[in-house]
């Protein structure tokens, strides 16, 4: 046992102790709303090459592109589910960017884009949105593995999942992470508290992301927790875990980075919690964030979006200009109405293809069915 | 009587007990000021305060604890799951825990607790959000399962439910919520659990049904209707236990039998009345027991969905197999 | 053949997996050192590594995930949940996740975990650790549910659990473990999944059983015997999916049926025999199906546990009511 | 968003921040194993009167008695399941002084003593641990009613049932908490974070017992989780979470009272981790420590266990001798040998019982079953 060296007074001291979580978890700040840095040393640190800039930021744009497109298609009918992405752009595309190849992606229903710039093609993102499962065959337009599950509607589950990635890459000794994102509402759930306590124990290869984006549906992210940060949650797993203002590219780039190295070199995994925001409703489905949010704290959110401050820093370095966007955007916009007229083509699933998925050897039953279904076409 | 949605009838029954009985709590995901993501609680908050009408944190497990815990306090709580395929998460509050505390107390401490929770296909939801796993939580001792398949009976089966001391998993049919219209009638009244109901009389065959399957074996019944085959309709209404007089008398009255279910073959509550009808009636039986049901692959993803589900013409199918049997 | 003990059998399966494949892992609560509260994996760690066979923190749906994560690394899985009663706890990872993960990625992914699991009465457990809860994971498309009833399909089975490349949910007899013995084959062998076995050959009934049923039909069946009535006794060993030609010939060769079970009337395998029986096979029957289950209370603690049980008295009574009829 | 007061690089500074753990939660000791004071001032703020000290000590004798007696029974089978307790008096018993009547006790397998002090007779728990349900009704030997649930064999589930019950005292504005206990093992279950969550989430009146006795059965503590203090995982939640010598009666004591306090003052849960041990095996049903635990462990465990410390201590203030313990320990064993006749006469269960408590209305097909078991005297 260690000596007594705080005085038992002050342990007792309840009001206290739970105040210094402000102190355990400080935000990482690189880049502030207005485009300046304020850490230069930090931004030194991070590394990052005039093309990763110019990567980054085009990320971020093909991601709120396909939110501005998908959510137009979706209220057409053309789209099916879609949840918004629009306020998250650093915290999704500056933290994947940190991220490689053989790394394993667990995404949940928000994380298309992260999925979409490891690989995946966007007519399959839209195949997967109208419940096609040709979208889930996660393979790149040349057939290279994408490695990403799919985007788990179970929330916490993909914690669970990516322990167990992350334990496997330690057994076989790769040099590999599985990094998977959930929200401030998924960090309620028991699977996301035993996801981290296991890959904490066994001190696997995992980079986990709280992104906190203010809501889970309607629920205001106060009501969720006690905790003044989520990033306590893994630190109490013996985690490191630190909170990253999320609307920071820079810093979200630097913190996933130096999370992967560490992961990678065998001490373990590491939590991240984004401060950022849901700009838009919470799906395509019929929610409406007025019923619970006003008017004021959105257009407040909006200002603080992370394409203005990168876009802002990038024209003062001048890598970066009005005439690359539209011409990025124009170049984007194009894609996706190519990949749309893609999946439209893709034929209509059949049910006997539904059976023949379930199990590897279909069962007496199921062997009926199939021949059932064959027969009527379907 | 006004004509309401399934849904207001689900709505009215939370108000009219929450109104009846302070004891009364509804909480769950969105339940507050956003009303549910169906609206389902949609201005009981405002109603009747943040005390008892709350949103929780998002941890399904969690829910069904505060549930059981609030029972120590002279709660009755009515929980919501808002989907319920995610009651695995679930799982142990409710089958672990909830069902079997009457029997761990012996018989000394009550669970008036409903689990409200919405399923059923048809309205191309993401997966995991509209299977039938009614079948699961029937097979637990010490917990009904009660799947109304109109709004008159939402609104009876469910203010029943709050007043039973017994768990209750109450399923909601969510392409029912705002596709059924049916008369309502005004007030609080119950609906008796554990009783199915002939929703449609005839003499020819028994097509025995329960909550999304029962609109589809009524449409069916008017369809055979038309062919003179006089079919009658049982909806089982509670799923568990079954009635299994009503079942009998059905049974025994037309001698041919149809069991429809949206669930997979495999899953669901088709077998469990087939077996009560091979085990007690099939002397009455003239022909082999029709079954449908969805087929044996996972709950499919949007697109397909509805090519998926059960038909009324399949239901007319195989009818007409029963009927002309022998 | 040496004889051997049912859990020897499941032991040696375990051990020759290992041996033969690089990328089967055990792991689970205790079954490191101590090598299993049953002592199931005794010795494989020390045989194998800690790499391979090891503890985890005490969590089910944590052991879970660890499973479907590590498929994505190539290897095959066998976790352990140290009873089946657990199972609560890790639900969504069996029946949302893992069953689902084949028909999720269009059949492009495999999912080669067993989950090794005791279960079943007699041995005056603690509540939750003894409850019949196949019937359950029964109902979910996209796994398997496996119940060895002697020593030699224990290990057969296991073996072919273990090859398989969707998930198994392998059910141990925790009653059977130590007092059922048996003659078991030397060396790695499978047996086919999907697949029942007559265990007793007979022509005057068939008893369908499975599990810890079996012992009792078979001890029923020589009974019988004495009585001058031939029962033949058909073990399931795979419970989902049912094995339904076997089922259907030896209904036709009989024409007389009792299903047995462990499990409450209202949950396990039971009702699923029967519905398809009377659905496919009801020409050939010439008595209504007969059935032997545990009463639908809740899975009864200790002290009452072997009166609530189900008995080979019963099952003969039942038999000759069955054989009686008409 | 707060100011960046530390500086970025020591935000990245992954190794020093789960170091912090050790700073964060220094360990509650006022009672040394030699039996002497470390904290006068803690023990003047424990209010303790000699009275008071005689109960705790004869709680803990009690709970020892039970012990030795159970193991005993167990072995000639005369006791059903049995999870034994040496080791674990000042944790359980001195835990438990500090609350009162109206708290409402969540038990696991292995906090019987609690419910026993609180009023369940102990012939009932001899009945729990024979399955027989009549020792679940919870009322005192004069048909006062017991604040307890039985003890959860399911682990976590306690944890997120007192929240409940917690959440109802605070709507109800009761002066009561409910307090419960799990292991270091069962704090890595899902439920174990959801239950301390929710009730920190809803400020509900919640104490929450983590006794860390080094095994989940023959699983390590350092196995469960990377954390160094299992308290952390409360504090992440927002609750104040504190480690207390679990071997010293007054440290445990002292937390407990606070605890309470804090809970019933609207400001939330507390949660304590008590450091102890399992001297014994993991239950009677066939454990044998010495296949993960060496005897020099145990051993050398048996020397800090928490009666010696307060038999010396209360001894050196007069307060206690060997006449007195011998006399008590007498009167217990008599007390227990009593119980025992009363359980052994309690007749066996019948099976129409349990079919009746299943259901209040019980369904057409039990009433079948009903008939026919009590047609057989069943
Ligand atoms: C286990 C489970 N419970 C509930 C839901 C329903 N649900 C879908 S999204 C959502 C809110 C999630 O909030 P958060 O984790 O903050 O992520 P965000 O949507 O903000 O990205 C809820 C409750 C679900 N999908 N899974
Ligand atoms: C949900 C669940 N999983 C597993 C078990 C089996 N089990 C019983 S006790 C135990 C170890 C518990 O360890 P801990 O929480 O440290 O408590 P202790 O036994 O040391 O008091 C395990 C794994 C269980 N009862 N419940
Ligand atoms: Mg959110
Ligand atoms: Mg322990």
């Amino acid at each position: 046992m260690r000596d007594v060296v705080v005085a038992n007074k002050e342990i007792l001291d309840f009001d206290n102790q739970i105040q210094i979580q402000d102190d355990v978890f400080p935000i990482l700040h690189i880049l502030d709303s207005d485009g300046e840095i304020v850490d230069n040393e930090s931004l030194k640190r991070a590394q990052l090459t005039e093309e990763d800039f110019i990567t980054i930021i085009k990320r971020m744009l093909l991601s709120r592109q396909l939110d501005i497109r998908s959510t137009k298609l979706a209220k057409q009918g053309r789209f099916g589910f879609f949840a918004p992405t629009a306020g998250q752009e650093a915290s999704q595309m500056a933290s994947s960017y940190a991220f490689k190849d053989d790394d394993w992606l667990m995404p949940g229903y928000r994380d298309i884009p992260q999925i979409v710039v490891k690989g995946w093609p966007i007519w399959k993102a839209i195949l997967w949105s109208r419940g096609h499962a040709l979208g889930n065959v996660f393979t790149t337009e040349e057939g290279k593995p994408v490695n990403s599950w799919m985007p788990q509607i179970i929330i916490g589950a993909q914690y669970v999942e990516a322990a167990g990635i992350a334990l496997g890459m330690k057994k076989r000794q790769k040099d590999a992470v599985a990094y998977a994102y959930t929200g401030e509402g998924g960090s309620s759930q028991g699977d996301f508290y035993e996801g981290v306590n296991f890959a904490g124990a066994y001190k696997a290869n995992a980079v986990f992301f709280i992104q906190n984006n203010g809501f889970a549906i309607s629920t205001p992210r106060a009501m969720q927790t006690a905790a003044s940060h989520l990033a306590a949650k893994g630190w109490a797993a013996g985690v490191p875990s630190i909170v990253v203002d999320g609307n920071d590219p820079i810093a979200v780039y630097l913190a996933s980075k130096e999370a992967r190295a560490w992961a990678t070199s065998g001490k373990g995994p590491v939590l991240i919690e984004t401060l950022t925001n849901r700009l838009e409703a919470h799906s395509t489905a019929g929610d409406d964030p007025l019923r619970y949010r006003t008017q004021a704290d959105i257009d407040a959110a909006w200002k603080k979006e992370p394409l203005i401050r990168m876009r802002q820093y990038m024209t003062s370095q001048g890598i970066w200009d009005e005439d690359k966007e539209t011409a990025y955007i124009t170049e984007v916009n194009a894609l996706i109405d190519d990949q749309i007229k893609i999946a439209d083509k893709v034929s209509k699933q059949k049910i006997s293809d539904f059976i023949k998925n379930t199990l590897e050897v279909p069962s007496y039953a199921m062997v009926e069915q199939i021949t059932k279904f064959e027969s009527e076409g379907k | 009587m006004a004509v309401k949605s399934y849904i207001d009838a689900v709505r009215e029954a939370m108000d009219l007990a929450l109104e009846k009985d302070n004891n009364v709590l509804v909480f769950g995901e969105d339940v507050g000021k956003n009303g549910g993501v169906f609206r389902a609680t949609d201005g009981l908050q405002a109603k009747y305060g943040e005390d008892r009408v709350f949103n929780t944190p998002l941890a399904e497990s969690g829910i069904g604890g505060l549930a059981i815990g609030l029972t120590t306090q002279d709660y009755r709580p009515i929980m919501e799951i808002q989907f319920f395929g995610f009651v695995f998460e679930v799982m142990d509050s409710i089958a672990g825990q909830m069902a079997r505390n009457r029997y761990r107390f012996n018989g000394t401490r009550n669970m008036p607790i409903v689990v409200r929770s919405p399923y059923g296909g048809g309205t191309k939801t993401p997966e995991m959000h509209a299977d039938n796993l009614e079948g699961m939580v029937a097979q637990v001792p010490g917990i009904r399962v009660v799947m109304p398949a109109n709004p008159a009976d939402a609104k009876g089966l469910l203010l029943s439910a709050i007043e039973s001391n017994d768990p209750v998993v109450f399923l909601e049919n969510i392409h029912l919520y705002r596709s059924m219209k049916g008369e309502v009638p005004e007030g609080y009244y119950t609906t008796p659990l554990d009783k199915a109901a002939i929703v449609h009389e005839g003499t020819d065959v028994s097509i025995i049904s329960y909550g999304g399957g029962v609109p589809v074996a009524l449409k069916a019944a008017d369809e055979l209707n038309k062919n003179g085959i006089s079919a009658e309709v049982l909806d089982l209404r509670t799923v568990s236990p079954l009635d299994i007089q009503s079942i009998g008398d059905t049974v025994t009255k037309t001698g041919r039998v149809v069991v429809v279910q949206e669930a997979q073959r495999m899953a669901g509550i088709g077998a469990s009345i087939m077996s009560e009808i091979s085990e007690r009636f099939i002397l009455s039986l003239k022909a082999p027991i029709g079954r449908i049901a969805a087929p044996d692959s996972v709950y499919p993803f949007g697109q397909a969905e509805n090519d998926w589900m059960i038909k009324s013409d399949d239901v007319v199918a195989k009818v007409m197999e029963v009927v002309n049997y022998d």
